[in-house]
């Protein structure tokens, strides 16, 4: 049973392969029309050019995206007959010796669990919507191959880490993820924002991964295994340091920061967006950033022996919640919004670990992924219909795109924490278990709700309803804009449908079907909550949803970057048509508040922060040692050993002859004394 | 007295194990004749003996009186030795070939080594068959062949480090005993392909017959030789060829095991299988060219064979634990 | 086992002679080839000696042929490259340090 | 005196025969031959002191890697040269300290006395997988980027100008 562990990451990355191998082969082919990896058959060569693609690139690039389908499909039906098992009471681990060097011996170890299976389905899950939203998305990119590559690749190392039953292939999965992250998000490597965001993001969760090493350097020296049972039986046991007791937990806590965009490593994910939009839906909202949050809760034992960790996990993760969602208030792209909203939900989910309650953490991943995977993949609808990104030059969508518009509004609902939708369910859990006894969390955390359904209702209505603005693809093309083909509202539809119900699997009035099945533990206090908590959030959430749908719903004119009311140019009979312009609230919220505005649209100064305080010091200080050290004084040094051996060399050069033979002899008579005095020393 | 009778042995298995390659020559050459001649749809030789049985054995004699020529300019060490350091290693593969259980001349422990191994012996005598020849042909045809040969070796061993692994041993008995229930070309597919092929390539047969191509280089390394010392190239050539086919039947077909028959007439029956599709590719494919050759080797036997290794080495690890 | 080092000095001997008196690169490293090989059989024969269970004297000879066979790659690559230069593989005539 | 003791001789008589004529001929050509000769002899001794695996190694990678590789560029670089090599080869220097340290080594060995041989062991071939990937993994790997380099290495010397 554990063999199958194997194969659930292993068939992605069979697929990655064969693409990659197949991308290559077409390329060192010389395949006509196979440039990069593949190249873009019709647009890149031009109909001028008399060349036609070579069909063999062209059904690679056709079949690339159904297969990376295929393969994650197969990965997550292994799961699902693999968690079923676990289910029929077998034990599904995999524990193995990976190699030996010396005394070393390092283990490759795969268990598969209640915590486990869960995560599983939701990556296997939302892995296979996305890739199949790809399909459609990526159509006629130039690198569609390598883009399949990569997701493929991601996802095997994202099954990977979830699968993990020890740290050294949670590590091995935990950079692969990274680095098939940094791929994606700089998939148009081409703009330069694309590729710094990559390089932002890779640097920025490596300062948390630098964390990560350390306590897993440390867990090696304090219990030479580093396999999860060993550790845990570490961490629970009698007799361990008080300074290692925190300190391990805080080490590991810095690579969930990094991964999980938590203050103050969250800058990296915002700039994240500059990849595909499925990309964003996948890795940077779904599953990758979700790590974090999986690798604390993994680890829980380490953290539960540490209450002075936990209390710093619940501090960052309550201020990460506010902060962003503030943020998220204030920004014009859409998938910015939407990035700030993933921050936000991720503090909602450290908050919850920070206050004890691993389960409630997890229940709120497993249904974020859905409503957040859903909302990105509406956004990547709109953007790939529209061609734009930015809510000035969006709007009254909601007729022309009415599943995109239905799906997207069950999103909102769900992320706004209104019932039946899932987030309600896992959001109630946790500020119920809030409630008893961490007052401040559940503060900042009900104040963070109510922005969250201000933002995210704001996105709504902004977007779909009110009148239409004249997008740019339509004046270049003259096209209307159009809803998705089906392999794009397809996942819509299925991510939609699971907003809807998956909150009810694990609802608390119905004792929790959810947590029961998968054995996951209640992990301590007040479950359920008191009910005023509930009416309090439910009843801010549509505060806020109702005050985005005066400001925003009742008024939706547009304010043109001249400050006059921007008029539009439809032709007459079509419905009302205005120009693009910023939302005439938001133009108005600025002018009264003025710099406070700005400092939470700028997200706090954060980003500017770190580059002058860091980054440019660090630039500054590099530049030095560069300029002045290495030029001056080690050049200096060695010039002038290199001058001395020159004159020195001048004296000796006699001795060289340059006659082989005579350097063989010398050697020789060398080796006949040496062996001549071992021979003396040894009788 | 224990002394003698054990060199008298060796010395017995030597004359064995030669008389078995000129048996197998004599009959191969025959063989190849009549199948060729089915595939392009002609009778083949008829006249001599009983439908031509005795054909081969006429062409022996006639090689055996023919006079042996050398150039003027030939190197005269090196033109002897050429041939005879390319049949001496044919010769010494079947010391390892287990015919049936008992039926070995050695079990060495390290018999699937050695069988990689000796066959490279081969081609330093083609080479110095071909440069001593002091023509250009030959002299082309030799060095192609150790370019092939050192190419086609590397992908050919890889793939026969996957039945070792699967195995767990090197030696040529205890695979019998391996592959009692299914034979490893169940298990392991692509090995055997890419053995098959790169087998094709080390014994210069067509399609990789590129060291001895008769429409560019007349006849390769072996151009100026005739009679006696022509005929041990033959006899290499075959003897080679059947000792490849034995072996492809001890890696991937489970050697002499199977019901009923003894493991003798298993082995030989598998092994003459193997010979005959080697003689079917030969009679129906192209020949390569040179550069297609040395790319076909390199750019996919392998990579081809080293993913087929990494991936055989994960799903063992997968499988035994 | 005396006579195995025996041997295996007698070896040596003869490849220092061949390094030491011949001219030509190709017979240095077939000189040096054979000094290798003297030495391996001794690692092989002290081998069995000392802890044969351990296989050090063989691990290092296997070593030692695979090291050979670098040695070998680079060394007839330098003798060609020698060649291409001087039209020659004497290495008497090879003398300058300069390229 | 067993079969083996006499195949020791034999292939001792022969090993010494083949260096002292590799490194005697003034022909480039049977120098590399007698080469490979002496190294199968070598082999054989391999066996016979119940290393079979490094006797094979000797001939999969000696025989037919090196040798051929010598004879390959021994091809390329004097094709034309056939006659054997003319000038004078400096024996006497060269004879002197051959002799002087073969004598010393041979003197150095009859005047130890050695460890009886223990029996021989019934394969060699798992120990030594075990100790190659075992103790010894270490060096293995450096062999094996050592024998990179020296791939790139040669492949960086011989490539022409105009590649």
């Amino acid at each position: 049973m554990g063999g199958l562990l194997v194969a659930i990451p292993l068939t992605p990355l069979a697929v990655c392969a064969v693409l990659l191998v197949g991308g290559a082969y077409l390329r060192l082919t010389g395949a006509p029309g196979a440039r990069g990896v593949a190249a873009d058959v019709g647009t890149e060569i031009g109909p001028g050019a008399g060349t036609i693609g070579d069909p063999r690139a062209a059904a690679l690039r056709v079949a690339a995206g159904w297969l990376s389908v295929a393969g994650v499909l197969a990965a997550l039906v292994v799961g699902v007959v693999a968690l079923l098992a676990f289910r029929g009471g077998a034990e599904v681990a995999l524990s193995t010796t990976w190699f030996r060097v010396g005394y070393l011996e390092v283990p490759f170890s795969l268990r598969l669990d209640g915590l486990q299976g869960l995560m599983v389905i939701v990556v296997g899950g939302v892995s296979v919507l996305v890739h199949l939203f790809s399909v459609g998305y990526m159509h006629g990119d130039r690198d569609v191959v390598l883009y399949f590559a990569e997701l493929s690749l991601f996802s095997a190392a994202m099954l990977l880490l979830v699968l993990a039953d020890d740290f050294y292939v949670l590590y091995l999965a935990w950079e692969l993820v990274g680095v098939s992250s940094y791929l994606l998000i700089s998939h148009y490597f081409e703009r330069p924002q694309a590729a710094a965001a990559g390089k932002k993001a890779f640097l920025t969760t490596r300062i948390g991964d630098v964390g990560l090493l350390l306590g897993i350097f440390a867990l090696v020296w304090l219990t030479d295994s580093l396999e999860f049972h060993t550790v845990f039986a570490w961490a629970s046991g009698p007799g361990l340091p008080g300074a290692w007791r925190v300190a391990v937990p805080l080490l590991i806590f810095m690579g969930a920061m990094g991964k999980s965009a938590q203050l103050p490593l969250h800058v990296w994910l915002p700039d994240a967006m500059e990849g595909p939009t499925p990309v964003s839906a996948l890795i940077h909202a779904a599953t990758m950033v979700a790590a974090g949050v999986y690798l604390v809760a993994r680890t829980y034992p380490i953290f539960a022996a540490a209450p002075e960790a936990l209390t710093v996990v619940g501090w960052i993760g309550a201020l990460t919640a506010l902060m962003a969602a503030t943020v998220g208030l204030t920004q014009r792209d859409i998938k910015k919004v939407l990035a700030y909203s993933t921050i936000s939900q991720l503090g909602f989910m450290v908050t919850a670990l920070g206050a004890g309650v691993p389960a409630a953490a997890v229940f709120h991943l497993f249904t974020h992924a859905w409503f957040k995977a859903l909302l990105f993949l509406g956004a990547g609808s709109v953007i790939h219909a529209a061609g734009r990104q930015v809510v000035d030059e969006l709007g009254g969508l909601g007729r022309r795109m009415p599943i995109t518009a239905l799906t997207f509004a069950a999103g909102a609902l769900s992320l706004a924490g209104i019932p039946p939708f899932a987030g309600f369910w896992s959001k109630e859990e946790i500020l119920g278990a809030l409630a008893g006894g961490h007052p401040a969390f559940l503060a900042m955390l009900l104040a963070a709700s109510f922005f969250t359904a201000f933002y995210v209702s704001r996105l709504f209505f902004v977007v779909f309803l009110g009148p239409e603005v004249e997008t740019a693809a339509e004046t270049e093309t003259e096209a209307p804009v159009r809803e998705s083909r089906a392999v794009m509202w397809l996942p819509l539809a299925v991510l939609a449908s699971a907003t809807a119900a998956v909150g009810l699997w694990g609802a608390g009035f119905l004792g929790y079907p959810l947590q029961e099945s998968l054995g996951l533990e209640e992990g301590g206090t007040s479950v359920g909550g008191p009910v005023w908590v509930t009416v309090v959030a439910v009843a801010l959430g549509l505060a806020g949803i109702s005050l985005a749908w005066l400001a925003y719903a009742r008024h939706p004119a547009r304010v043109s970057a001249a400050g006059e009311d921007a008029a539009g140019s439809a032709p007459a009979g079509a419905p009302a048509r205005v120009g693009p312009g910023r939302p005439a609230f938001d133009a108005r919220l600025e002018d009264s508040l003025g710099w406070t505005y700005r400092l939470v649209d700028n997200g706090y100064y954060l980003d500017a922060l770190f580059g002058r305080c860091l980054v440019a010091p660090f630039v500054g200080v590099a530049g030095f040692l560069a300029r002045a050290i290495d030029a001056n004084l080690i050049d200096g040094i060695v010039n002038g050993i290199a001058w001395l051996v020159t004159g020195a060399a001048g004296g000796v050069r006699r001795l060289q002859s340059g006659q082989v033979r005579d350097y063989v002899a010398a050697v020789a008579a060398g080796v006949f004394v040496v062996a001549a005095l071992v021979i003396e020393a040894l009788r | 007295m224990s002394t003698v009778l054990t060199l008298g042995e060796g010395f017995g298995l030597g004359v064995v194990a030669f008389t078995l390659v000129g048996a197998i020559t004599t009959v191969f050459v025959l063989l190849e004749r009549r199948v060729s001649a089915r595939i392009q749809m002609r009778v083949g030789p008829t006249r001599t003996g009983p439908h031509g049985l005795l054909q081969t054995i006429a062409d022996i004699v006639k090689l055996l009186v023919k006079e042996d020529v050398r150039p003027e300019y030939a190197d005269p060490v090196a033109f002897r030795l050429g041939p005879m350091l390319t049949a001496v290693p044919a010769v010494l593969s079947f010391v390892v070939i287990p015919f049936g259980a008992p039926l070995v001349m050695r079990a060495l422990n390290v018999g699937i080594v050695y069988f990689l191994a000796v066959p490279g012996m081969t081609v330093v005598g083609l080479l110095l068959a071909g440069w001593a020849s002091y023509d250009n042909y030959s002299f082309l045809g030799g060095l192609r062949s150790s370019a092939q040969f050192i190419s086609y070796e590397i992908p050919r061993t890889l793939a026969v480090v996957t039945v070792v692994m699967l195995a767990g041993s090197l030696n040529t008995v205890d695979l019998l005993d391996a592959q009692k229930p299914v034979p490893y070309i169940v298990l392991l597919p692509v090995s055997f392909v890419i053995y098959m092929a790169t087998t094709l390539a080390e014994v210069n047969r067509i399609p990789f017959d590129i060291p001895e191509a008769e429409s560019e280089l007349v006849a390769g390394y072996h151009t100026e030789y005739s009679g006696f010392r022509w005929s041990l190239f033959f006899l290499a050539e075959y003897g080679a060829l059947y000792a490849a086919a034995a072996f492809a039947t001890l890696l991937f077909l489970g050697g002499g095991n199977g019901p009923v028959l003894p493991a003798v007439v298993w082995f030989v029956g598998k092994s003459l299988v193997v010979v005959f599709v080697f003689m079917w590719v030969r009679w129906t494919l192209p020949r390569f060219r040179a550069d297609q050759l040395m790319r076909l080797a390199w750019k996919v036997f392998l990579p081809a064979s080293l993913v087929n290794l990494v991936l055989a080495a994960f799903v063992m690890m997968a499988v035994g634990s | 086992m005396t006579p195995v080092l025996i041997l295996s000095g007698i070896l040596f001997a003869i490849g220092v002679f061949g390094v030491l008196t011949r001219r030509n690169a190709i017979t240095m490293l077939v000189a040096v080839e054979i000094m290798m090989n003297a030495a391996n059989l001794n690692m092989v024969a002290f081998s069995r000696l000392y802890h044969p269970e351990l296989m050090t004297g063989q691990v290092l000879a296997v070593f030692g042929i695979g090291v050979a066979a670098s040695e070998a790659a680079v060394g007839l690559a330098l003798i060609l490259t020698i060649y291409r230069r001087y039209g020659s593989t004497d290495v008497d005539r090879v003398d300058l340090l300069k390229g | 005196m067993t079969a083996s003791d006499v195949l020791f001789i034999i292939f001792g008589v022969i090993a010494a025969a083949c260096a002292l004529y590799g490194v005697l001929t003034r022909y480039l050509l049977r120098s590399i031959v007698a080469l490979g000769a002496f190294l199968t002899a070598v082999a054989g001794e391999f066996y016979l002191l119940a290393a079979d695996f490094v006797a094979v190694v000797q001939i999969f990678v000696y025989v037919g890697g090196i040798v051929v590789l010598m004879l390959f560029a021994l091809m390329l670089s004097t094709s034309g040269e056939r006659q054997p090599l003319a000038g004078s080869d400096r024996r006497g220097l060269g004879s002197l300290l051959a002799y002087v340290l073969g004598g010393m080594v041979v003197w150095a060995t009859v005047g130890t006395r050695l460890p009886v041989v223990p029996g021989r062991l019934p394969a060699s071939v798992p120990y030594l997988g075990r100790a190659l990937l075992g103790g010894q993994v270490f060096a293995f790997e450096v062999l094996g980027v050592i024998l990179l380099a020296a791939v790139v290495a040669a492949l960086a010397l011989v490539r022409s100008e105009r590649l």
